[in-house]
């Protein structure tokens, strides 16, 4: 009952004290943030046991009751999702301790990275809407100041395109905040949907609908929306473009939209074949823009786009099924595309370049992120024994049960197109003639290595999450979504 | 803001030494009574910061900086922060997160009342007055090293 | 209808500074303007009873305005069309003009002005002093009653001093050797 | 009544021209959301959300949107200072405020 406050706690303490104390003592920034992450996982983990045995349980900050007051309400999803976010966010901090050196000042990065995670955490946690309005901001500007951690031209370029996206969609979410506050005269998520309950839903719901759906849809990169995206994510330190495509824009973005469409306002199926619609266009036009790509980041990013929308498909899918596909392959891609923005940052800080062109018979000289890189780019696209084959073949398998045999032929290609590029990636990477100038290229460090051997470790067992055993790990995150507006009627129960 | 170096014209200096105590007192003023008046942390940090970047126009970086450098304005953000941070976990000890801890909440209208919020005030003022004075001597002091390149 | 004679002239007054803002040429007039706006919001915040927002509001508009003019002085400004230019614009107003449109029927939804329905609101203003002591509501409920979401917003400003301060560095990154 | 505030703000949204020009729209924009956020909790004839020493209060405007206002205020200073600064450093690089000539990323 009591850990609730510490996912926000224990970030937050880490991010003011290193920036106070860091710049004194030499690698404190690395051991605190790292011992924060580790910390964080394990409360996490420890969460999910809660969940099992409880259900859902809400904390009450401040002691007030929630219609007056803010609440923190732990239930399957959020414990599923502070799950995947921290697992990834410890990896990367490992990552980081190397990775960094080759950038200044260190600890404000730490600090911004540790920010960046308590606005994640926050986002997740909360049960009050404007409360997940504040943390978003945190999160987002944090973020945009990573973007442009290297203050080079293109990264300030891109920063600023994000920055300037990113404001845009959080005044449209504010604005539905205000037009819903206006409506129903409460924040907290499951009294709106109570009295949205009581009082019918018109069209001013639907206009606050389309308002979180733009908002919040850009925060995903969903296809219309999905410009900032490739600029940002190659932009960053890797480190940095592995948190980003990893797990920030399906907090931001695909954790928000199915908190607040399920939950809140409600599905029906005018929504469920919007969101569809969106997952099937942007996996599709994800996965062909990827296509061309040379520079090895750039690519990545837009598959995130185009995994995004898989995710998107499966949940808007709305049967069982498919959101069990969705989550898992939510989870799945989280940790195989931090794997391979890893990855591309190992080849970075080995080589200094990122263009595909330029590389070639790498796996002599780094066997390490060769492999690792083999895994997630067969996880990534669907290859059988990985993660990523598990729960693409979940979202297929639910759409052919909906009937959307179109959508399912859409998925199938697009995982085909997936494979190419990533055949692509392995040719000229890793197979072929090792050139003259990278003879003398060494492994990366220790850190490093052992990061992405975790991650890659992951990919292989990932599998394994939907054989009964750990089921109830997605499915407990499912049912919160299935159950719809039952949320409200949760969340009561446990205040009483 | 012909010159960094010097400042502005001595009419504006003049003013601005008999101006910028008045302002910093407001802002005091305001963070102190900011929960039995209008005002309160946020109002009362910016005023403050924008008393220390008034000296800074009008006297130049030099002389601002020396009354607060731009270290001790981040370090002072940090414990600003922290002791907010520090005030909600004092009352997660005696019960949950930003447990109002004073029992006792004084009288209504006295200066000392209302349990934690004038020390979340004054804890917010820190944080606010010190960040936003150490972004403003970021941006002044970048365009300086920007001229010197 | 006094006051909201004169909120009707001050929004007039609002539109108008933000469209000067917009269309104008010279980027400090631009600054100016939006200086224009902003203390033109705070005026409108003391008419709708909100004082604390109006103080805020001002202190916030003329530190806005400050970095604004230091960021813009002596800078040249480019004044351009390219040939999409018109395209652009038409596409940009439909999709207000839609946007607009869809506003105006779902606000007729909401309850009118002037009545807001205050269904938590009323809990604050009832027991907002006895059980926090302090005498302004507003105060009693962004550091008590939701204090969390103003631990959120005091590490937003934090977030933002590290951003800027790393944003600003001079050297981004350390060089290779080689 | 409301409708006029998102005149201004969505009338910036078309701002394409110049960074700080864009900066300033979004300044708009966000005043704008503000403004409609204050103008919900307004109470016809309503008082200060502050209590008085002598005289009982009955109507009074809804505290919580000023509160919740007084939040995205600190927001959107927090975001043009950021915004403002990643701006000089691309003067510094580009030599220039116009977007159409910054344009190294292509995808």
């Amino acid at each position: 009952m009591k850990i609730l406050p510490f996912f926000i706690i224990i970030p937050l303490g880490t991010a003011f004290l290193i920036s106070l104390l860091a710049k004194k003592i030499k690698n404190f920034g690395d051991v605190l943030a790292n011992l924060g992450t580790l910390s964080l996982l394990a409360l996490s983990l420890y969460s999910t046991k809660l969940v099992f045995a409880h259900k859902i349980l809400v904390y009450k900050v401040g002691g007030w009751m929630p219609p007056i007051g803010i609440c923190m309400v732990l239930d399957g999803l959020t414990s599923f999702m502070l799950v995947t976010v921290n697992l990834v966010s410890f990896v990367i901090a490992l990552y980081s301790v190397n990775y960094m050196q080759k950038y200044t000042d260190k600890y404000r990065f730490y600090t911004l990275f540790m920010l960046m995670l308590a606005g994640m955490n926050g986002i997740i946690i909360t049960g009050d809407l404007f409360n997940l309005f504040v943390f978003l901001e945190i999160a987002s500007i944090s973020s945009y100041a990573l973007v442009a951690f290297g203050t080079e031209a293109e990264e300030l370029e891109a920063s600023f395109k994000y920055a300037i996206m990113g404001s845009v969609a959080s005044s449209f979410v504010l604005l539905g905040i205000a037009l819903l506050y206006s409506y129903t005269s409460t924040l907290n998520m499951a009294d709106i949907s109570l009295v949205l309950a009581q009082k019918g839903t018109g069209l001013l719901v639907s206009f606050v609908a389309v308002l979180f759906l733009m908002g919040f849809g850009l925060k995903a990169a969903l296809v219309p929306f999905h410009a900032w995206l490739p600029d940002a994510h190659p932009s960053a330190p890797a480190p940095i473009s592995a948190m980003l495509s990893g797990v920030l824009i399906k907090v931001l973005g695909v954790y928000a939209i199915a908190r607040i469409f399920f939950n809140i306002i409600g599905i029906n199926n005018i929504y469920l074949s919007i969101l569809m619609f969106l997952g099937v266009v942007s996996m599709l036009i994800g996965v062909i823009l990827a296509l061309a790509q040379w520079d090895v980041k750039r690519l990545l990013a837009y598959h995130s786009i185009s995994q995004i929308g898989y995710v998107i498909l499966g949940i808007g899918l709305g049967t069982p099924l498919g959101i069990l596909g969705g989550v898992f392959h939510l989870f799945n891609h989280s940790v195989f595309k931090s794997l391979l923005f890893l990855n591309s940052g190992a080849l970075d800080y080995a080589l200094g370049t990122r263009d595909l062109q330029d590389m070639g018979g790498l796996r002599e000289k780094m066997p390490i992120t060769a492999n690792t890189n083999l895994i997630a780019s067969m996880s990534i696209a669907g290859i059988p024994p990985f993660n990523g084959f598990w729960s693409k073949l979940l979202i297929i398998l639910a759409c052919i049960q909906s009937g959307r045999i179109i959508y399912a032929i859409c998925a199938v290609v697009a995982s085909i197109l997936t494979l190419a590029s990533f055949m692509k990636v392995q040719k000229y990477a890793f197979f072929g003639k090792l050139k003259e100038r990278w003879q003398d290229i060494k492994e990366i460090p220790a850190f490093m290595r052992l990061s992405m051997i975790v991650l890659a470790i992951i990919c292989v067992m990932g599998g394994l999450l939907i054989i009964p055993l750990f089921k109830p790990f997605l499915q407990s995150a499912v049912d919160v979504l299935l159950a719809g507006n039952g949320y409200k009627d949760a969340v009561f129960g446990a205040i009483r | 803001m012909k010159n960094n170096k010097t400042g502005m014209t001595l009419i504006v200096k003049t003013i601005t030494r008999l101006t910028v105590g008045l302002i910093l007192l407001y802002g005091i003023y305001i963070v102190l009574h900011g929960h039995i008046s209008p005002g309160g942390g946020f109002a009362g940090g910016v005023i403050i910061a924008l008393s220390f970047i008034h000296l800074m126009l009008a006297f130049g970086r030099e002389t601002a900086l020396k009354k607060l450098s731009q270290t001790a304005a981040s370090v002072l953000e940090s414990l600003g922060a922290l002791m907010f941070l520090a005030i909600a976990l004092l009352g997660f000890l005696g019960g949950c997160l930003f447990f109002n801890f004073f029992l006792h909440k004084g009288k209504p209208f006295d200066l000392f009342s209302a349990g934690i919020i004038p020390l979340c005030n004054i804890a917010i003022s820190l944080e606010v007055g010190a960040g936003l004075f150490a972004i403003f001597a970021a941006l002044i002091l970048f365009k300086g090293l920007g001229k010197e390149e | 209808m006094g006051p909201l004679m004169e909120l009707q002239l001050l929004l007039l007054f609002m539109i108008f500074a933000a469209v000067v803002a917009v269309e104008v040429e010279d980027l400090l007039s631009s600054v100016i303007a939006v200086g224009a706006v902003g203390l033109g919001l705070s005026l409108v915040f003391l008419i709708l009873k909100a004082p604390d927002l109006a103080i805020t509001q001002l202190v916030v508009e003329i530190l806005c305005l400050i970095i604004l003019i230091r960021a813009t002085i002596k800078k040249d400004l480019p004044l351009l069309r390219d040939g999409r230019w018109l395209f652009n614009t038409t596409s940009t107003l439909v999709f207000i003009a839609l946007f607009l449109i869809f506003a105006y029927f779902a606000l007729k939804e909401l309850p009118g002005f002037g009545q807001p329905i205050m269904r938590v609101a009323k809990e604050y203003i009832n027991n907002g002093l006895g059980k926090t002591g302090a005498t302004n509501i507003v105060a009693s409920i962004i550091l008590d009653f939701r204090g969390y979401d103003t631990l959120g917003e005091a590490t937003i400003l934090f977030t933002a001093v590290m951003g800027v301060l790393a944003v600003i560095r001079s050297v981004g990154r350390i060089k290779d050797e080689k | 009544m409301c409708l006029v505030l998102f005149c201004i703000g969505l009338y910036c949204v078309l701002r394409k021209r110049n960074i700080i020009k864009i900066i300033i729209g979004l300044g708009i924009i966000e005043y704008a959301v503000n403004l409609f956020f204050v103008l919900i909790g307004y109470r016809t004839h309503g008082r200060a959300p502050i209590l008085a020493k002598d005289q009982q209060i009955l109507n009074m405007v809804d505290p919580l949107p000023q509160a919740l206002v007084l939040t995205s205020i600190v927001i959107g200073l927090a975001v043009t200072a950021l915004i403002v600064a990643i701006a000089i450093r691309i003067y510094e690089k580009y030599g220039t405020f116009d977007i159409t000539k910054i344009n190294r990323l292509k995808g």
